[in-house]
């Protein structure tokens, strides 16, 4: 297969580079690409890698990262964004940075930047408790504690094992391993009948704006076959005016759904009234789902915390007690 | 919507048990006597027994818990283990630090207990995290010393790992789904054919990350790394303490979400993955334990090629047409039970012999116990032969009705050649387990100690050793036990038109 | 009455067993044989009651009969499967005890053996350190043996198959201190656990495809609810038996388990070591239980094989070959219980052969050896322990002679076992092994016996009076089986001459082997070992009265039971052999002169060859080649010396240098491949091992790495998902 | 905006995250690293389960991620204590000192070779000393550092 490949190569080169192009631009092509370019950067990014080295590493990595997202749609109102890019970009540079600082101090410090930059992402998807949660316990609590223990076990800084690794091979086996799961993830995203509900959506998106303008929003759209029947269910945060307004307009939107997706020629959209979690009382719905429908898991979480506090104490006190003569040095 | 006074009620015997370990951590810091909460303990975990006993299971709005007969099979056992360990308990490991070991087991249990009642994700994975947590200091906390601090580590780390792997399998299963909660999992898995968005098939990967997860508590093949090492490394009322509460919790746990929710949607894959790692398991952990000297790490081979076979019985429920596939669950139940009672009879004999000297596990120092602790040797020789699966003893039947179950899916349609290698191949392995449990009797009978010292038995882990081995010993007339792992199973599995044969054993019964 | 009897014979012995364990070591001690010999003979006359109240029953009830005892419920599940019109098929186990033809004789007998063996060894044992564990586990064997054959369900009968491979275990590694004991006790029970895998497959295959593992019909109310699979409706045609490469492989894989018990090629390997035990336990094993566990099971299962005609040709040809095979290894042996113990395996693979001929005469004539053998056979076995008694546990042939005059009670007795093994008018054995030979020559050449043989005839038409009606009911399916059935049997008419040759030379070679040994121990000069010390005697009469006992059935028994066909007669009453598939092969018991005259012919010559080569003249040999080196004189013993040197390497080199190829080929081929199969696993161990790098890093990365290949492969490779 | 973009978008990088974290976990050897890394794959976890939630406008997987971060704060409390443990008995933090119990006769896992130290050519300001120079505490010098 790969021999009759070269061989038509070598006869018509022109072809054969059209096709290698159409195959790479494929859906596995890409998914391959960024594989390979995201592991790369990772080898190259190595906690005991020279300056230039880590610079290589980063543009491999910006161009994987590039690759990973040319799968998902890009989002369409542009400020949100930007904002949303620039989070998940903290987020991850600072993840490398974690997993490639050469001190164990600056891994802490940097992965508290990603917890910050998670933070942000949860801020901006409306779970706002979640955000200063993990703010507080991790950067705030886990991180700091953990800071306090890496001055108490290694207060020179650096150790020779926090700039190799394992051997020679896992510094090149694990980044093809991990990133596997990425570029799987990624894959799914290519598929083509996303890519057409991302179109729909965009569609209903618009005319919804247009028509009902800030008195409604999509919650969520939903396609299923019916034969070849494509029914797009749309919920929408709308009063009873927008929604019948909508209604009307239905037909015109299947209308142009066809003709924009070739795939779903025949569409059908139903409007529903939905709802958002994203309320005003956001907060207090969510206490009211904790500590009413799972109050168990509360109380179980407290059993939780009692015996890791209890576990800590064992583990860290036994073994002074055992030999009284023995200090932490 | 909200919590229910009968759902407190349901979770009576559960905060009996926590406040019993409350009560022992603290009162165990003022009066550190080993008897007398050890025995505090029993009684109360008897007690717990009574009101778990005098529970109706009415099915109904129950918050997150779910009430079945699975459950409260897997709370019996759970409770069951938990005196047996209690009893252990007082005989392994150092004086130092007892009640807080006594109270991690008594939290572990609880945790073994949600599991067994878990209704959706968050519960599940609460009661999990609530087995691991005590089990890392109690790995630590038997012996303190080098090797046990490298148990716990390597515990701890890989027990993180394959928790956060089985977590981002439960946010793909639940955004698969739409929901936490099993029942709607169910539901939605089974009737909406592309759910949410249509064709991102993330349950494959969701499948093998949960797995992952669940696998690691079993031990089982790839993820068994870990067991030869820590079970050497820890004492053996911890190595009894992970050779049975994680396997229970992850027997149940998968019955509910990988034999109930996912097979209705996914093909040969699920079963074809599990009978992989059934077969690699049995046999990885079946040719490893030929070469061990050390006692404990054979055990922990040993689990792993018990792992094996449960793994067959989830196998066959998975692949089992729909609504059928309550034998191979029920299979797996009447395995675990049987598996349970002789591995934690095994190591309560260990902890009766050795003592505190858990560092000290060549088996050459079982040399010559068939003169030095008859009973205790007796005792061995049975769960010995059981987990072999000699018959008519306990194991067999485990075996037993595992190879059925299997056989069953294997005559019943396309997938014979997967289920009847399997087959073999597990009988092959019981054979080769033999070989390593025979050495063991070997030893204690037909060699003579070096030493012709008496040994000194452990009062609490010799009565829990005699628990079990009466429990195996009873598990040889399997005909209550089958019923019960069936109607466990049965509540699970909705299976059709049970009715006419459920009258003829009737009728069978009624006629003696 | 014979629900209680058959409850009670069983009951005895582990009544026993439980007694002298929970009382042996504090309060019986020397005195726990009285429990056991007592338990012993209570089962066997219980079993002689069953015996006579079965034999009524059958003359009073037909041709077929049984009756099934169930005691309670011991596994139960509901809906355990669905077979193919969608009805749920419960699993139920009972425990349940069938008395018939069949399990009534086999218990008569082992109950008798049993206790005679108990006698012998309360004065073979006397002032042994384990004397109460050494009757407590007797006890137990004989308990499981007596259950295994009066048990009515597959699953049952594998319970007790692994209940006497353990016991077997216990006893053959009773004096553990010996290494060589306690190395053969684990031989033993490992080659059995081989086979044990096949018969746990084959118990499998039958529940799938018969959906119970019952012997009987479950019935309730009168109504068969699951027709057992040797029940009346199978047998009596209303359900078919699985046919096809199902049957073969059902029936392949119970021989297999039949093989491991009662040590057939490649599975014999354990029973020579198994002398590693007490004398009396050889007896007891290589008598009346262990390894007739495997012909009895495979009798009982004649429906089975009947329906795999390549499963029948398969037992005959593992049991002609392991036949000649452990004969030829038996003349070179020197070692007295060896001897006897490759002669078992030889008359094992007799049985095994006439079972595989498929021919009611045959399975009759395999079943009477087993039962004719047992008592010869123990006979011998005790003899050779009370020679062993009184040589201070020498056993070395080479190291002892003539003790005729030492000990002529055991002289006497050991003479009458070893005619009736070689297959002398009229002792037991002739009677059994002709009837195996004419068996064989049937298939080999059939219909030649018609034509042959005026006395079979007559029998014949004997017979037919009596089952006039049996044939009148059966003629149309008898026309029906002989015309399906003799295509294919045609194809193997073949094998079956040569396996009826090999047969003939089997019957020699035992004859040699059986004299041979006897002339090297009670003939010639007395020579008696250092290890007896200075009082060798004679046994006590303890032990030689068990002796004589033997003696006087090993003369009687088979003469008794070929009478007017009685023993054929009974056995064909079990319901598994009297099924309509079977009647096509009737006429049991034919007796063939011209083969029993030829097979005597052939036992007298084979003992001559032994008489004129180890009657004296072989220490000649010894010394005259010795001679000729030193002096090369002396023309009458030259001569004579000539004369044996030319039988000697015409005949017995030859046959000895076959027994060594064969000794060898067993040590190192057949050995090996067992011992590889133990290697396998222990090589495959060593791979797994290097895993275990104990670096916490490696492990994690393995396990990631290994999910995400079992993902890979699901996906791609199996196309899943 | 539309929800499908948004989600797909928070569950790649969610993934990122999550392959990051374990990659860390697989090569670093510093316990605290190790431990740091597994705490991240959680982060990707919870991404992508707050992402799943609001998609599906459900409530579950917030509440799971609330649970995620209870339990992560157990743990870190555990493995402060073991990494302390850890630490006493081995005086590193190297997760390859902790490789005793093994297979016998398995070979351990020794570093072939030591990287030098990277030295960063450091150019401190020096100032020319003024007064007398005062007498250096011994005990100061080599105290603990704790």
């Amino acid at each position: 297969m790969n021999g009759c490949w070269l061989l038509a190569a070598a006869t018509d080169s022109s072809s054969a580079w059209a096709e290698l192009g159409s195959k790479l631009s494929g859906t596995e092509g890409r998914a391959i690409i960024g594989w390979a370019l995201a592991v790369l950067a990772l080898w190259l990014i190595g906690p005991n890698s020279s300056l230039s080295r880590k610079i290589a590493g980063a543009v491999f990595g910006v161009l994987g990262l590039g690759v990973f997202w040319s799968f998902v749609p890009a989002m369409s109102f542009l400020p949100a964004e930007s904002v949303f890019l620039l989070l998940a970009g903290l987020t991850i540079f600072s993840a490398v940075a974690t997993i490639s600082a050469r001190s164990p101090v600056y891994s802490a410090i940097w992965f508290a930047c990603s917890l910050l930059g998670t933070a942000g992402l949860f801020l901006f998807q409306g779970a706002q408790f979640l955000g200063i949660a993990t703010i507080a316990v991790y950067a705030g609590a886990i991180v700091v504690t953990f800071l306090f223990v890496l001055m108490l076990a290694q207060p020179e800084g650096h150790a020779f094992f926090d700039r190799v690794s394992w051997g020679k091979s896992p510094r090149a086996v694990i980044p093809v391993v991990t990133m596997a799961i990425v570029s799987l993830i990624a894959y799914q995203f290519g598929k083509s009948d996303i890519r057409n509900h991302v179109k729909a959506e965009e569609l209903v998106n618009q005319t919804v704006a247009e028509l009902a303008g800030p008195d409604a929003a999509v919650r969520k759209v939903v396609h299923h076959q019916d034969g070849d029947v494509t029914v797009l269910e749309v919920d929408v945060v709308a009063n009873e005016e927008a929604l019948s307004k909508l209604e009307d307009s239905k037909s015109e939107l299947q209308r142009s759904i066809g003709e924009r997706i070739p795939d779903w020629s025949k569409c059908v959209v139903d409007f529903h009234a939905g709802t958002d979690v994203r309320t005003a009382d956001h907060v207090a719905h969510l206490g009211g789902q904790l500590f009413g429908a799972n109050l168990i898991g509360v109380e179980v979480a407290g059993c939780l915390l009692m015996m890791a506090l209890v576990g800590a104490l064992v583990v860290a006190g036994l073994d002074e007690e055992k030999k009284p003569g023995a200090t932490a040095r | 919507m909200a919590t229910q006074i009968d759902t407190i009620l349901f979770l009576i015997p559960e905060i009996l048990v926590v406040v019993l370990a409350l009560w022992v951590i603290v009162g165990g810091a003022f009066a550190p006597a080993k008897p007398f909460w050890a025995a505090l303990s029993t009684v109360a975990l008897i007690v717990a027994l009574v009101l778990l006993s005098g529970q109706k299971l009415v099915a109904g709005d129950n918050g997150p818990l779910i009430v079945d007969s699975l459950g409260s099979s897997f709370r019996w056992i759970a409770l069951l283990c938990g005196i047996a360990l209690t009893l252990t308990s007082t005989g392994s490991g150092n004086t130092h630090s007892y009640p807080e070991r006594l109270g991690a087991i008594l939290f572990l249990l609880v945790g073994v207990m949600i599991v067994a009642s878990a209704g959706n994700l968050v519960m599940l994975f609460l009661g999990l995290e609530l087995i691991s947590i005590p089990t890392y200091m109690l790995l630590y906390a038997g012996r303190a010393d080098k090797a046990s601090a490298e148990a716990s580590t390597k515990y701890f780390f890989l027990s993180i790992l394959s928790s956060a792997f089985m977590l981002y399998g439960f946010s793909m299963l639940y955004g698969m789904t739409g929901s936490g909660t099993f029942s709607e999992m169910q539901r939605s898995l089974a009737t909406d054919p592309s759910p949410t968005i249509a064709g991102l098939s993330l349950l494959p990967l969701s499948f093998m990350m949960i797995l992952a997860g669940l696998a690691f508590k079993l031990a089982a093949f790839p993820f068994h790394f870990y067991a030869p090492d820590v079970y050497q490394g820890t004492s053996s009322l911890a190595a009894g303490v992970l050779a049975v509460t994680p396997k229970l919790a992850a027997v149940v746990a998968a019955s509910r979400l990988i034999a109930v929710i996912m097979p209705s949607q996914q093909g040969p894959f699920l079963w074809q993955v599990l009978v992989v790692a059934s077969v690699a398991s049995m046999t990885l952990g079946n040719v490893a334990a030929l070469w061990q000297k050390s006692t404990r790490r054979l055990l922990a081979y040993s689990s792993i090629a018990h792992s094996g076979y449960l793994l067959i019985g989830l196998a066959a429920a998975v692949a089992a047409p729909q609504g059928s596939g309550q034998a191979g669950i029920s299979a797996a139940v009447l395995y675990i039970m049987v598996y349970a009672a002789a591995s934690l009879g095994v190591f309560a004999v260990l902890a009766a012999v050795l003592g505190d000297n858990d560092e000290m596990d060549d088996v050459r120092l079982l040399a010559g116990l068939g003169n030095r602790a008859p009973g205790q040797a007796f005792a061995m020789a049975v769960f010995m032969f059981s987990m072999s699966g000699i018959p008519p003893l306990a194991g067999f039947w485990g075996k037993f009705s595992l190879f059925k179950s299997a056989l069953d899916v294997a005559f019943e349609g396309t997938n014979q050649i997967w289920f009847v290698t399997l087959v073999i191949i597990a009988a092959l392995n019981a054979a080769i387990a033999a070989g390593y449990y025979l050495r063991v009797i070997a030893m204690m009978y037909f060699q003579d100690s070096s030493s012709e010292a008496k040994t000194t038995v452990q009062m609490g882990p010799a009565v829990a050793a005699y628990l079990c081995m009466l429990a195996t010993l009873v598990c040889a007339f399997p005909a209550p036990l089958m019923q019960q792992a069936d109607q466990a199973a049965a509540g699970l599995v909705a299976a059709d038109d049970t009715g006419s044969t459920a009258k003829l054993v009737q009728v069978a019964a009624n006629r003696r | 009455m014979s629900d209680n009897l058959i409850i009670l014979i069983p009951f005895f012995p582990l009544l026993a067993a439980i007694l002298i364990a929970i009382l042996g070591p504090k309060l019986l001690k020397e005195n726990s044989h009285y429990v056991t010999v007592l338990a012993f003979a209570a089962s066997f006359v219980c079993s002689l009651m069953l015996f006579f109240s079965v034999q009524g029953q059958v003359v009073e009830e037909g041709t077929s009969f049984e009756s099934v005892t169930t005691l309670w419920t011991w596994a139960a599940v509901d809906n355990a499967m669905i077979d193919a019109d969608g009805h749920s098929v419960p699993f139920l186990i009972d425990v349940t005890l069938r008395s018939d033809a069949l399990t009534s004789i086999m218990l008569c007998m082992v109950t008798f053996i049993a206790t005679l063996v108990a006698i012998f060894g309360a004065g073979y044992m006397h002032g042994d350190r384990g004397y109460w564990r050494f009757f407590a586990y007797v006890s137990l064997f004989v308990f499981s043996m007596t259950m295994l054959v009066s048990v009515s369900n597959f699953l049952l009968l594998f319970v007790f198959w692994e209940a006497v491979g353990l016991c077997s275990y216990l006893l053959i590694g009773f004096w553990y201190h010996k290494p060589e004991a306690s190395a053969a006790g684990k031989k033993a029970f490992l080659v059995n656990r081989v086979g044990d895998f096949g018969f746990a497959l084959a118990i499998f295959l039958i529940w799938i495809n018969y959906g119970t593992l019952n012997f009987h019909d479950y019935v309730v109310d009168g109504q068969v609810i699951i027709p057992g699979v040797f029940g009346q409706m199978r047998l009596g045609g209303a359900l078919p038996y699985v046919q096809g490469g199902m049957a073969t492989a059902i029936c392949l894989l119970l021989m297999l388990g039949a093989c491991g018990k009662s040590a057939q090629f490649p599975l014999h390997v354990w029973l020579p070591d198994a002398m590693e035990g007490p004398t009396p336990v050889s007896a007891l094993i290589h008598a009346a239980t262990m390894v007739t566990a495997g012909v009895y099971m495979v009798t009982r299962c004649t429906p089975l094989f009947h329906a795999s005609p390549d499963a029948q040709v398969t037992v005959a040809c593992i049991g002609g070959f392991t036949a000649l095979l452990a004969g030829l290894i038996a003349l070179t042996q020197h070692d007295l219980k060896r001897v006897l113990a490759y002669s078992t395996v030889s008359q094992l693979g007799y049985m095994f052969l006439a079972l595989g001929t498929g021919s009611l005469a045959g399975i009759v004539a395999g079943m009477f050896h087993l039962f004719t053998h047992a008592f010869f056979k123990a006979l011998l076995f005790l003899g050779s322990g009370s020679v062993m008694h009184a040589m201070g546990n020498v056993i070395d042939m080479r190291r002892f002679g003539g003790l005729r005059h030492l000990m002529p009670w055991t002289f006497r007795t050991f003479l009458v076992g070893c005619l009736a093994l070689a297959g002398i008018f009229p002792f037991a054995g002739f009677w059994s092994k002709d009837a195996i030979l004419a068996s064989v020559h049937d298939r080999a050449y059939p219909g030649a016996h018609s034509h042959d043989s005026q006395d079979s005839e007559h029998d014949a038409d004997h017979d037919a009076d009596q089952d006039a009606d049996d044939h009148a009911t059966h003629s149309v399916a008898l026309l029906s089986a002989d015309h399906a059935g003799s295509n294919q049997a045609d194809s193997y008419t073949n094998i079956y001459v040569w396996l009826y040759r090999s047969a003939c030379f089997t019957a020699f070679l035992t004859a040699f082997y059986t004299f041979r040994a006897f002339f090297l121990t009670f003939y010639g000069p007395q020579v008696i070992p250092d290890e007896s010390g200075h009082h060798a005697h004679e046994s006590p009469p303890m032990m030689w009265i068990p002796l004589a006992i033997l003696a006087i059935f090993a003369f009687l028994i088979g003469f008794v039971s070929e009478l007017d066909h009685k023993f054929a007669h009974l056995l064909t009453s079990t319901p598994s052999l009297a099924f309509a598939g079977m009647h096509d092969t009737m006429q049991p018991g034919g007796f063939h002169m011209d083969i029993a005259i030829s097979s005597s012919i052939i036992a007298v010559l084979g003992i001559a060859l032994a008489a004129f080569l180890y009657l004296g003249h072989q220490r000649e040999v010894e010394a005259i080649s010795k001679l000729k080196l030193v002096a090369p004189l002396r023309a009458l013993s030259l001569n004579k010396f000539y004369l044996d040197e030319i039988y000697t390497w015409a005949v017995v080199k030859p046959l000895e240098f076959l027994g060594i190829i064969y000794f060898w080929l067993d040590r190192w081929l057949v050995d090996g491949l067992v011992n590889l199969i133990g290697k396998v696993p222990v090589a495959l161990g060593s791979g797994f091992r290097y895993l275990q790098t104990g670096l916490l890093p490696f492990y994690s990365l393995s396990m990631v790495v290994a999910m995400l290949i079992l993902l890979f492969l699901g996906q791609v490779l199996w196309g899943g998902g | 905006m539309s929800e499908t973009a948004l989600l797909q978008n928070y569950l790649l990088v969610g993934s990122i995250l999550f392959a990051l974290g374990l990659t860390g976990f697989l090569i670093r050897r510093n316990l605290i690293v190790m431990f740091l890394c597994a705490e991240m794959m959680l982060q990707g976890v919870s991404l992508s389960l707050i992402a799943w939630g609001r998609y599906h406008n459900d409530w579950s997987g917030q509440m799971l991620v609330i649970f995620i971060i209870t339990v992560a704060a157990c743990e870190a409390g555990i493995a402060l204590a073991l990494v302390l443990a850890l630490c006493r008995k081995s005086g590193s933090l190297d997760i390859v000192n902790w490789q005793n119990v093994r297979e016998e006769g398995r070979m351990p896992y020794i570093d072939q070779e030591v990287p030098a130290e990277a030295m960063e050519s450091e150019a401190w300001p020096t100032l020319t000393p003024a007064g007398i120079e005062p007498a250096t505490d011994q005990q100061e010098l080599y105290r603990s550092n704790v």
